[in-house]
């Protein structure tokens, strides 16, 4: 009870030059049910108040309650843009707990349904930001190319948005005949595509007008802050899980880290946080490219999947580089067929939070354009 | 000044570049698959609707055997099974040749909380329970998504009750009949079982 | 560095504070460390060069039915290297000190403990309901909850 | 000049014998043609830019959607008028028909041919930019009276942009004056008669020495038709009303007819700067292949079709750019295009001094 | 006096004029429908993906509006979580008359995989503000959403305007599912 006192004491404090300005949770920009308190001076932000929790669906409460591949389906819906990353850490981490080594065929499959998964975030990403600055039509395009994605992904797990695809010690299903031409023809169509954006977007003039130069995030903060993903590598510090704590087969690939130079303003702006963006949609092209061309095609996804998932006694943190950040999943076992605890570090959860940081000083367009920078998505934030 | 003058010569190409691609997409052909005039597993073979979709769920009452499994492994308990114990010789076997144990007289899934995961269908013995590509079936009440497969009537439930119920009784009669006739006969045999075991402890 | 130099040399320092070490094969390696030098403890673990945990992971309420407790997932992004600590309270009085001038991420982590679990973290400078409604009673993941009945009018169970 | 044309106003007269008959055809006729123009440009937005996006747009109405706008309209005749209890009503009630009024008013002296015009006033090129800024007045009078917080920020920041693009605007509008030496739009058309080199954006009328004064004008068209872009609100502009911060800006609480009416004024205001577009720079009326089609009637075919080209690349323009911040708008207006505004407005007074 | 009774008559269909008014007026209504830009969650995404290039949703005339003032229609795509549902509340009631509601999705139906142990979610949006239309799925395909607009235009196209007592008997149902 004291906490409601609390903050309407807050809202009695208003300095009567400003404006409180209420921002969703119901804004065509907010990527969701995000609600931003902005207390404005003028056009100007002074200060930034966010307030979450309009999605959380208490995903460590039903953790609690289901056994260990029921959870798989509410990981699923924690952050839907990716799913399949979502799922890779938590089936990670039983499958250490259990000491379950996974068969080949099911790592390559795997790393290239998150690779291509990761496209389709970033795809999603740079659509909406661009929706932001209020270009329409290189949204369509990228969800044009996202629908390719998603049908191999329906084909293969019957899922399009959520699949509950990665299982412990295995996958739900094997992939169709005609994985690998799908896949490869999907790679070459990104690519075309990336070019037709780059023009188009990308380095239109306009667009680098609002982004450049606009909340400008220095790595140390980045960190203190614990950012990950494409946020803290626009800062220009190249922490990338991938290559730091390699998992699964990540070492046999070559590719590169991507991060910010401030190409056409400071580094840590907007642009280079969605410049990150788009050129790990490369790297990803390249690390499938590689993947399908190793890949055996040969094999049972299912052989090692246990009959009874019931791990000992013991705890683990494990996480993977989702196509945001970092996504940890602190697993508590109490040696029965449920989990004792889950608690999930949401990465766009940490990723927010240092928006009330960045966006002080500038306009209020600049704050969408750099809450859009930052690409959150509501249901990891809120879990 | 000349990044002035750079300024406006690019603001000005990468609009027109922009342009460019945008006119060359107004005329190029577009991607919509009309819907209603096209369904999904009609299209062209690239992005056609794949058979396994996941989508409504199908249960073959003529294959299921009762197991719960299905109900055990959803994860947002959408399923709802309830068994009657066959009487031997009653029940014609399963569709697929095996012998009935259960009758199901109610097999409910409510499509309204169903979150479509697909993990009812890996622990079904007999494959009875399936997802098909159906997606059409919104309704105006959301009763009408609540779906009962079991195909029994409530005369045959209770036919089939009533049946259990005399199975169960005859079977109770039978027992007592048997236990009856067992104490008879240990009533028989008792007297001289104790004798004998007297005599045994005599004979001890 | 491994977990096992890093607690000797946290031992060295402050002795009594660190209560248990546990290196067993199914946990990752942690200490448990009391609530009155937690603060310190964080504080060396991030300052000191050799050490350089500047990246605090993940910070978790827990609920160990007849207690409660924090667990802090701590790494070094130049180091790479991991490392756990964990504070136990009870439950009648559970007061933690508060992370969150050392790493600002923690802001929101101890936010949401407070919210979930009811856990108190002393010096936070805005404690208060992260993910639940401001006005919603009652600690939604500890073990004993009870779901409400309404909330606004609203029946809450199906 | 104008005494030897037989006008439309004088044809009606002569046949109906009636001045007033002839004064209410004059009148309604430009509305008419306004509602028919746009449920046009309407189905054209949608249309053009679905087809940009590799979509459809509306398909299920009528054949290919084409009577997608009536439908619009019919919805919006029947939708609940809601006025919210917080506004000023009056205010509230006012603001979209003055709008629209200020759009429609600026057709009356559009010249759609030689022989029609609704007012052949000496002035119209005034009067046109002066209605065009009237507009102003009732965003202004929308987004205060809505006491909604979205609205307010939308009417500021298009007043702020409206009156700052007047200026390179009026500019450009004066150096045309200058070269023209008339603000009769009839005259300015009939000036540019002839094949298609003796429009203004090729230096009007004159000699081989003109190819100097080229480049000027052909930045003065350019000036003119970023500067109108955001007279009418129009992407990369769209500011007041920019979707992604500002909700639905200074409409954000119209409903129903009322919003129609806003919707109604925007497009009216497009085709009004495509069609000053056309009358300043391209020659209105006339055929660009000297006598070849031309003439009364077919001056309305030219007319409508350069005037439809321009709102096609407004829509098209809208499909393709990002928006610009708000300062940034200011300082494209005062850094950028005044300057060279002024810049073109001293060569076209050099050029007409010298010539 | 007659016109008023045939208005109020129930088995009287409001005439040869008046039913062809209706006709088009519901016409209007059901080929015209925009839709409020509001996402929730999961189904958020779907939604969007229905509005780009491979579905299109602009071919129903649904146009995509930012202020409930101007929409004709809300699609309820996600989970309504307790914070939510009085914004959707207000939303509901901010739309201008007649509007519909989609509840699109398991979530919005009846609260979806989080109907048993979610504290904090609203077991199905029909709990507070009444639904035309429940689309199926989690998330349901572009395709399935595109049915219950269709399913809705079937719907729009029946209501009757001018039958006074058969929208009186309507009204009362709808309120009667709010209060279940």
């Amino acid at each position: 009870m004291s906490e409601t006192k609390k903050v309407e004491f807050e809202y009695s404090q208003i300095d009567s030059e400003r404006m409180r300005l209420n921002v969703g949770p119901q804004h065509p920009s907010t990527h969701g049910v995000l609600r931003l308190e902005v207390e404005l001076d003028g056009e100007i932000v002074t200060e930034v108040v966010p307030h979450i929790g309009y999605l959380h669906r208490c995903f460590e409460k039903h953790a609690e309650k289901m056994t260990y591949p029921q959870v798989i389906p509410y990981i699923d819906r924690m952050d839907y843009i990716s799913a399949m990353n979502n799922e890779w850490p938590y089936v990670m981490g039983i499958e250490k707990l259990m000491g379950i080594e996974v068969p080949e065929k099911v790592e390559y499959i795997r790393v290239i349904f998150a690779e291509l998964n990761r496209i389709a975030n970033h795809q999603i990403a740079i659509a909406t930001f661009g929706l932001d600055a209020g270009a329409f039509t290189p949204f369509l395009y990228l969800f044009r190319d996202r629908e390719f994605i998603l049908t191999v992904f329906e084909k293969a797990s019957g899922g399009r948005l959520l699949y509950n695809y990665y299982w412990v010690g295995g996958l739900a299903a094997d992939v169709h005949k005609e994985f690998k031409e799908d896949v490869l023809s999907i790679v070459k169509q990104v690519r075309e595509t990336n070019k037709e954006i780059a023009d188009l977007l990308i380095y239109n003039k306009i667009f680098i007008e609002r982004v450049a130069n606009v909340g400008i995030l220095p790595a140390d903060v980045a960190i203190n802050y614990g950012c990950s993903g494409p946020v803290v590598r626009g800062s220009g510090l190249p922490f990338d899980l991938r290559k730091d704590a390699p998992y699964s087969i990540y070492d046999r690939f070559d590719f590169d880290v991507v991060i910010g130079h401030g190409e056409v303003g400071t580094v840590g702006d907007c642009f280079d946080r969605n410049i990150v963006r788009f050129h790990e949609m490369e790297q990803s092209c390249r690390i499938i490219e590689q993947a399908i061309e190793q890949m055996p095609m040969d094999g049972d996804v299912r052989e090692k999947l246990p009959k009874k998932i019931r791990p000992p006694k013991g705890e683990i943190y494990t996480k993977a580089e989702n196509p945001k950040g970092e996504l940890g999943f602190y697993i508590v076992s109490n040696g029965t067929d449920k989990p004792e605890r889950i608690k999930s570090r949401g990465t766009s959860f940490v990723n927010l939070s240092v928006l009330p940081e960045i966006s002080k000083g500038y306009l209020f367009a600049d704050l969408i354009m750099i809450l859009g920078s930052v690409d959150i998505v509501l249901g990891e934030v809120d879990r | 000044m000349k990044k002035y003058i750079n300024d406006i010569w690019l603001g000005i190409y990468t609009v027109l570049l922009g342009m460019k691609i945008t006119i060359v997409h107004l005329f190029a052909k577009n991607v919509t698959v009309q819907y209603p005039n096209k369904h999904p597993l009609e299209k062209a073979s690239g992005d056609k609707m794949p058979m396994n979709a996941r989508n409504r769920i199908f249960v073959d009452m003529e294959l299921c055997n009762g197991c719960n499994g299905c109900a055990r492994a959803c994860p947002v308990n959408c399923i709802t099974v309830e068994t009657l114990k066959v009487v031997p010789g009653d029940a014609p076997p399963l569709k697929n040749g095996e012998r009935r144990g259960l009758w199901v007289p109610v097999y409910t899934l409510d499509f309204a909380k169903c979150c479509f995961c697909g993990l009812c269908i890996d622990p079904c013995p007999t494959e009875a329970i399936k997802m098909t590509t159906e997606f059409e079936y919104s309704a105006y009440d959301r009763k009408d998504l609540f779906y009962k497969f079991s195909t029994m009537t409530d005369e045959e439930i209770k036919q089939k009750k009533e049946l259990l119920a005399n199975f169960q009784a005859e079977k109770a009669k039978k027992e007592a009949e048997a236990k009856k006739a067992a104490d008879a006969a240990k009533a028989a045999a008792e007297p001289p079982k104790s004798e004998s075991g007297e005599l045994k402890i005599d004979n001890g | 560095m491994q977990a096992q130099e890093i607690y000797e040399k946290l031992k060295a320092e402050f002795g009594d504070a660190i209560i248990e070490f546990n290196a067993e094969p199914f946990f990752d390696p942690f200490v448990r460390v009391t609530t009155d030098k937690l603060f310190d403890i964080c504080l060396e673990l991030r300052d000191t060069p050799e050490f350089d945990f500047d990246y605090l992971a993940c910070l978790s309420g827990m609920d160990y039915k007849e207690n409660l407790g924090v667990v802090y997932h701590l790494y070094s992004i130049k180091l790479k290297h991991s490392f756990v600590v964990k504070v136990t309270v009870s439950k009648e009085n559970p007061v933690v000190p508060s992370v969150e001038r050392i790493w600002r991420t923690a802001d929101w982590h101890e936010r949401e403990a407070y919210d979930m679990m009811g856990i108190q973290f002393e010096g936070h400078h805005n404690l208060i309901r992260i993910l639940c409604p401001y006005d919603w009673e009652g600690f939604p993941l500890r073990k004993d909850y009870v779901q409400p009945d309404e909330y606004h009018g609203m029946k809450v169970p199906y | 000049m104008e005494q030897q044309i037989l006008t439309l106003y004088d044809w009606v007269v002569k046949l109906s014998s009636s001045e007033l008959i002839a004064l209410i055809v004059v009148i309604t006729l430009p509305l008419v043609f306004l509602i028919v123009y746009a449920l046009v440009a309407i189905l054209g937005e949608l249309k053009i830019s679905a087809f940009i996006q590799e979509r459809l747009g509306p398909m299920r109405t009528g054949p290919w959607g084409i009577i997608q706008p009536v439908a619009e309209v019919v919805k919006l005749l029947q939708k609940e008028d809601i006025t919210p209890d917080a506004a000023n009503k009056p205010l509230f009630n006012m603001a979209p028909f003055l709008m629209f009024t200020a759009a429609y008013a600026g057709f009356a002296v559009i010249p759609f041919s030689s022989h029609f015009v609704p007012a052949g006033i000496n002035l119209g090129l005034f009067y046109i930019f002066a209605m065009g800024s009237l507009a102003v007045i009732g965003l202004v009078m929308g987004g205060w009276a809505s006491n909604n917080k979205y609205s307010l920020l939308g009417a500021l920041r298009s007043v702020a942009q409206i009156i700052s693009y007047e200026i390179p605007a009026a500019i450009v509008i004066l150096s045309i004056v200058i070269l023209a030496s008339s603000m009769n739009l009839q005259v300015i058309n009939a000036n540019q008669g002839g094949w298609f080199w003796n429009w203004y954006v090729f230096g009007g009328p004159g000699t081989a020495w003109k190819i100097i004064i080229i480049p000027i004008t052909f930045s003065m068209f350019l000036l003119y038709l970023i500067a109108s872009l955001a007279e009418t609100n129009r992407t990369p502009f769209d500011i007041p009303e920019g979707e992604s911060e500002l909700v639905a800006g200074y409409h954000t609480e119209y409903s129903g007819m009322k919003f129609a009416m806003f919707f109604f004024a925007e497009y009216a205001n497009m085709f009004v700067v495509a069609a000053l577009l056309s009358i300043l720079f391209f020659g209105g009326w006339n055929s660009p292949f000297g006598d070849f089609m031309n003439g009364p009637i077919w001056g309305v075919f030219w007319f409508i079709s350069k005037s439809f080209f321009f709102v096609f690349v407004q829509i098209w323009l809208r499909w393709t750019l990002p928006r610009l911040r708000v300062d940034q708008l200011m300082g494209v207006s005062w850094k950028v295009m005044t300057p060279i505004a002024f810049i073109c407005f001293f060569a076209v007074g050099l050029w007409t001094m010298f010539n | 006096m007659g016109l008023l009774n045939k208005l109020d008559d129930p088995y009287y269909g409001g005439g040869i004029i008046l039913g062809k008014v209706e006709d088009i007026l519901n016409w209007g209504r059901s080929k015209s429908d925009w839709y409020l830009q509001f996402g929730l969650a999961c189904c958020a995404i779907e939604f969007m993906a229905m509005n780009a290039s491979h579905f299109d949703f602009m071919r129903f005339g649904c146009i995509p509006r930012t202020s409930p003032r101007q929409a004709d229609f809300i699609i309820i795509s996600g989970t309504v979580t307790f914070k939510m549902a009085e914004r959707i509340k207000t939303l509901y009631e901010q739309m201008a008359e007649p509007k519909y509601v989609i509840s699109m999705g398991s979530c919005a139906n009846s609260g979806g995989p989080y109907w048993e142990h979610g504290y904090h979610v609203l077991k199905g949006v029909d709990r507070i503000i009444p639904v035309d239309v429940y689309v199926p799925g989690c998330p349901p395909r572009p395709e399935a959403l595109e049915e219950g607009m269709i399913r809705l235009q079937e719907k729009i196209n029946k209501q009757a305007i001018f039958n006074k007592r058969k929208r009186l008997a309507e009204e009362e149902q709808k309120e009667l599912i709010i209060s279940n």
